[in-house]
């Protein structure tokens, strides 16, 4: 039993500090925000040339080869900087599936220019089965549907999907072609500012190496990429919340009312130290999913990684509301101010809370699996 | 005690509900997506104002000597409720809070030209309290009003959190007369400043939710007959208003109607598993917390009324009020947002955007309840204090 | 819309307080305590010298006539003192039904006494389906099965029950002879130091005469009966949290600690003021049930009142949960000390708490409440 | 990072639950019926402990100088959880906070006399710190030592919630030696008082959950050689060693047998409705819930273990553990006992009594840690300072 990292990911998160610090900057944020889209290529190419994009990706496609805990050190510095950057639907959602599961083809396609930043990928894992495959007789497939809420879709190159079909589900790679004639995007905004899109498939054929996996394994693919998709959220949920604690505290210990520091009534300090607990709770249960889900070489414990997965969810989607509303609170007035930061930090919180399972739809995941335990 | 509406409550209920869903157009609708008109200020919202006030509505609980109704404070909760359902933005601030303090303490002129104007729905008031080193420290504000030889005041200084004053007629502004008050609360006036006086500007500052504004008062002349009430005497029209404008803050009907349309959505939708929204336990749990919460809520809210028409409102009961009301917003927009889940959090101006946004933007406006209009803080120690007789620290 | 109480009500509420305040002060309790049994005959017979008794049973068996409403300013008294009487199973969860649905000889044999204080009837209501009744060729049945937790049983002359026949439910008044050799009594002790039993019930007979009710309105009665012992129970939850709470702010208002009172620390102010406003929603939660429960003269609004009721109730688990730490912590040691009072309070509070369905489980009920509303 | 336990640690683990559970007599969970056994004294209580002394436990975690193990902070919180959750009423305090002072600060008779006492299971010892006016305010005490001209100390004073005092072999007593000491907390020196001393008597407090005493010393006369540490340094003795305390007051091992005792109770058990308990999504929500928590809590003990072997453990870190665990077991409590419902309530000792009425009697004694071993209060103040770099108050 270790709590510490070694080495290796303190040079990785002494590194992406280093880098957010000078792009994903309040500064550099108002102008990615005046640009109307949430997305700063030059923080992402920054990422890429300093190998960051490829911590987890094999090196004999230019990554650095580390595992699954290392890249989510990443990702936590990114919560903490909120960085406009799409480092969860690219490095965890898209590439690791990718990376396990995909056909040589498609890895030496796209690992290594997801590992260097010429390509992004994206991906959307919900399993609400809205997307229908159906393979022709040359082996190739057709795709029909629709889907919501597809992150950067307008920025990327090809997006990870699960569709039904008459073998089971498949998951699959689609190209993002704009000028498709039976792919249509339609753009959304997200709450925090995320660039979102309706992708529209009419008869949208596929051809069949960009199949990732199907029937048993697609399932299996489909449920390991979300739960490493939810611990990274609660990864950068951490570094998220951690951040809104540090400035709250750092706020009101200068503000002052009643002629003495904000911080210095005993309500506010209690209100913040439970911010401090909550976030402790968040980060172990969190580091308890990831060192799991990192370290297993089997499925022998598979129940236990899945409730350590579904526990840190519960614990995201609570955290991030609470301390989103504590913060926002004990700031006063300028904690919705669109020119100061902590703004950014709340709207992303929501965000995190709602994807992948809300605290209360985890919570009654996790009351089944132990009913499931115990019956 | 019954804690049921008379015949007369319940007819007045319809009747203020069938005139807001004839009043509310399309136009209005259309307009209020605009984040500048959003909470008011368009054409169409002119219009519809005056429409009221020619209606007889601004009136409802005014004296009858001002063309009022004198509705009861239950009325006037029950005509807040339909209202704010309705969507519509009635600057209530300017007819409930503002507009009685002026018919009270304004003089002639004050009364003819904004009072009536008020009542005309040719009036909105921004309220300038706030400033940037004066928040829920009120009394430590720094504008200054200085009296000249001629009468009239120089008024100094920047106010903030200024909402409405970009399309407001006036601003009700404070400001320090006394710079050497025994307390920093004694030396305090109240004036009303037409927003066209060449003294006044605004600059927005745009927040999670609405629009808001920062306001500057530069060498800002004016007549002493804006002044409202006695020099050095404002802070006492400053707390009785932030009293009546705590009621209306927490008012139960806006949602209300978002807990019935997520429970109307949850029934006509399907979770990503391809199962009925309203068949999930998660789900019949989060609808039964916020109606358990909303419950307490509206008997909080009508019992209030109720002990202002008896007279018999006390402090710590508005404070308790407040600080339920906001903090159970804050749960109520969390426990239902859940439900539509991550598609609910798709902007109001998107594409696919589930009940038009609304609970989304209820979300992000949400938060700023519980500082603002006194904080919670503050109103928990009024709670200690005044309700439990506790003795206060510092 | 009337939020005050009429001159009759308010002159109960003072009867009751000067009569508690005398007969059920600490120094009283103490040797109430001390006998082993929370029961105290003087002060049960002062409530029915008085007229206390008689609150809501007709003018005609003796008693006040007036409706549950004034009967629960009583027992919110009752509440305010943890008075060691059994308010709400005699007057409430027996004689209420009895009065409404018994016939006439039942009425005559029981009201009477019930309001001077003669007699005692206890009630379990809860529908377990662990009685079994059968009816004979003579008319009279035969019960079988037992009982847990039957409230005062040693000192009730009849209790109130329902069982499963072949005619569906039956709501039945069973003597509680000594010396009856198909009854057997076996003393229990509730957390809260209730004298309970449970009551076996070997091939017992029992008259016809003494079945209150069969079928649709046994059902009709079982329910009627359990929202207003619900109801009664969070009349008696409002007074104990409100006293539970002054005792906290008196006591921490003289209690020093750092040199000063312990209630000038804002923390300690805070949390006494959240039990405020908690002790005002369920007052009210309360007092709507209670309004519908004592003004519906038919079942035009049952789903309201039974809205009304679910919510009362699942307040008050809550804050009698809640009151009873807040108190606890806020006393210090001393709170949890059986030599003062509060420590009555609180076991009396984990007992209203889970009586007729806790808050959890009531918060699911109105959850499927909600749900056949909107589906 | 890799948090789980390596096989080592999972080879103590069973080896001590495979101890304890020959250890735990019937006869020892019969004594425990007795409120004045409850908390240990008992002679089936004394054989044990002295058989786990003779079996190398209790020194699990001391020097090998002392015949310990040397185990480590994890190693020790493995044994705890299994000795807690064989309800074996261990003397935690006695061994792994005074012993370890004792041995640090101690002469050589208290060395040989008292701690090797403990390590061989013969010796418990309770804690005179608390009085009726000095309970979170520690440094407040009045019990009073003075020296004499023979060097004994006459001590006066009254303690309260001396636990374990009615049975224990010595009390660990706080007393003031300077009465002018510039801060209270300067003028304290720590004492070991014989019970046996006839200056010494207690009388019982009983509270809502176990019996603890008042601890009286009245003239009472003791040789120097009982004095622990130098003379007004007692406070750095305390203060240490409620640190140690906190880790011991909130292991996650109890909790998550009732839990696990819960789950299989409802699986096996039907409401009144004739629905397995198991099957109500209120109950799979309260069992979720506790699980949650109880991974938390096991995650924050686990780093605390990990980090006192580090010697990384911050003060901020142990007080977060204190406050999160004792409101944690509250909640705990309050969630399983509504699964269980009103049949929960039947007391231990009464027939029906259900899981032996161990969770009603938990709830019971549950409260007292929030307030007890430091109040959340002032742990909170600590995390804020020490944590988060926030000013204090006052």
């Amino acid at each position: 039993m270790n709590f510490s990292y070694d080495e290796n990911q303190l040079e990785i998160k002494q590194l992406a500090d280093k880098i957010f610090s000078e792009l994903a900057n309040d500064e550099r944020q108002k102008l990615v925000d005046a640009s109307g889209s949430r997305f700063d290529p030059e923080l992402w190419q920054q990422l890429a040339e300093s190998g960051l994009l490829g911590i987890a990706i094999d090196d004999s496609y230019g990554g650095m080869g580390f595992n699954f805990e290392s890249l989510c050190l990443l990702i936590e510095e990114a919560g903490r900087y909120v960085a406009p950057v799409p480092a969860i639907h690219n490095l965890v959602s898209a590439a690791m599936p990718i990376q396990r599961y995909a056909n040589d083809a498609i890895k030496e396609q796209y690992l290594g220019p997801i590992a260097n930043g010429k390509t992004l990928v994206t991906a959307t894992l919900a399993n609400d089965n809205s997307l229908n495959a159906i393979q022709n007789s040359n082996g190739d497939w057709i795709i029909d549907g629709h889907i919501s809420c597809v992150p950067y879709a307008v920025y990327a190159q090809a997006v990870l999907l699960s569709a039904t079909s008459e073998q089971g589900l498949v998951i699959l790679l689609v190209e993002l072609n704009a000028d498709s004639k039976t792919l249509t995007l339609v753009e959304q905004q997200s709450t925090a500012c995320e660039p979102w899109s309706q992708l529209h498939l009419q008869q949208h054929p596929i051809a069949a190496e960009n199949i990732i996996a199907s029937g048993d394994k697609a399932a299996e693919c489909q449920a390991w990429a979300q739960q490493l998709t939810i611990a990274a959220q609660c990864a950068m949920a951490t570094g998220l919340s951690d951040k809104m604690l540090r400035m709250t505290a750092a706020y009101t210990s200068q503000r002052e009312q009643f002629g003495r520091p904000v911080a210095t009534f005993q309500a506010v300090g209690q209100r913040a130290a439970d911010g401090f607990i909550d976030i402790e709770c968040l980060r172990l249960c969190t580091q308890e999913a990831i060192s799991l889900l990192s370290h297993s070489v089997d499925n022998s414990n598979q129940s236990v990684i899945n409730e350590a997965v579904t526990i840190a969810n519960i614990w995201c989607g609570d955290i991030c509301h609470r301390l989103s509303q504590s913060s926002q609170h004990l700031h006063g007035g300028i904690g919705v101010d669109r020119d100061y930061p902590l703004h950014r930090y709340c709207l992303w919180a929501k965000q995190l809370e709602l994807s992948l399972g809300s605290s209360a739809s985890s919570l009654e995941q996790l009351g089944d699996q132990i009913a499931a335990e115990f019956a | 005690m019954n804690i049921t509406f008379t015949h007369e409550q319940m007819a007045l209920q319809r009747e203020v509900r069938d005139y807001m869903s004839i009043l509310m157009t399309d136009t209005m609708r259309e307009e209020m997506k605009d984040p500048e008109h959003f909470e008011g200020g368009g054409p169409e919202f002119r219009r519809l104002m005056k429409k009221m006030g020619k209606d007889g509505w601004i009136a409802l609980s005014w004296p009858k000597e001002y063309g009022g109704r004198e509705a009861t404070p239950i009325e006037q909760y029950i005509f807040t409720e339909e209202v704010m359902k309705a969507g519509f933005p009635y600057p209530f601030l300017t007819t409930e809070a503002i507009g009685p303090v002026l018919a009270d303490h304004g003089n002639e002129m004050v009364k003819k030209k904004v009072v009536q104007g008020i009542l005309d729905g040719e009036v909105v008031i921004a309220i300038g309290y706030s400033e940037p080193d004066a928040g829920t420290d009120l009394a430590s504000l720094k504008t200054r009003a200085t009296q000249q030889a001629n009468g009239n005041w120089l008024i100094n200084g920047q106010k903030i959190w200024t909402s409405l004053a970009n399309f407001s007629d006036y601003i009700w502004v404070a400001a320090r007369t006394d710079q050497d008050a025994a307390k920093p609360h004694k030396g305090i006036s109240m004036f009303l400043v037409p927003a066209d006086n060449p003294g006044f500007s605004h600059t927005a500052i745009h927040t999670l939710g609405v629009r808001t504004n920062a306001t500057y008062y530069q060498d800002l002349e004016l007549s002493d007959e804006w002044r409202v009430g006695e020099i050095n005497k404002g802070w006492g029209l400053i707390t009785g208003q932030l009293n009546r404008e705590r009621l209306s803050l927490v008012n139960h009907g806006p949602v209300y109607q978002l807990y019935q349309e997520v429970a109307e959505w949850a029934a006509a939708n399907k979770n990503s598993g391809g199962e009925q929204l309203l068949n999930k336990a998660w789900v019949r749990g989060n609808l039964a917390k916020v109606k358990t919460g909303l419950q307490a809520l509206r008997l909080i809210c009508l019992k209030q009324a109720w002990a202002m028409g008896e007279g018999t409102l006390t402090m710590e009961q508005a404070s308790a009020a407040k600080v339920y009301g906001t903090e159970f917003f804050v749960e109520a927009y969390r426990l239902l947002l859940e439900i539509l889940g991550h598609n609910g959090l798709i902007q109001a101006d998107s594409p696919g955007a589930i009940l038009k946004g609304k609970l989304e933007h209820r979300y992000r406006v949400g938060s700023i309840l519980t500082f603002g209009g006194g904080c919670n803080e503050v109103q928990r120690e009024i709670i200690a204090g005044a309700g439990l007789w506790m003795p206060r620290g510092r």
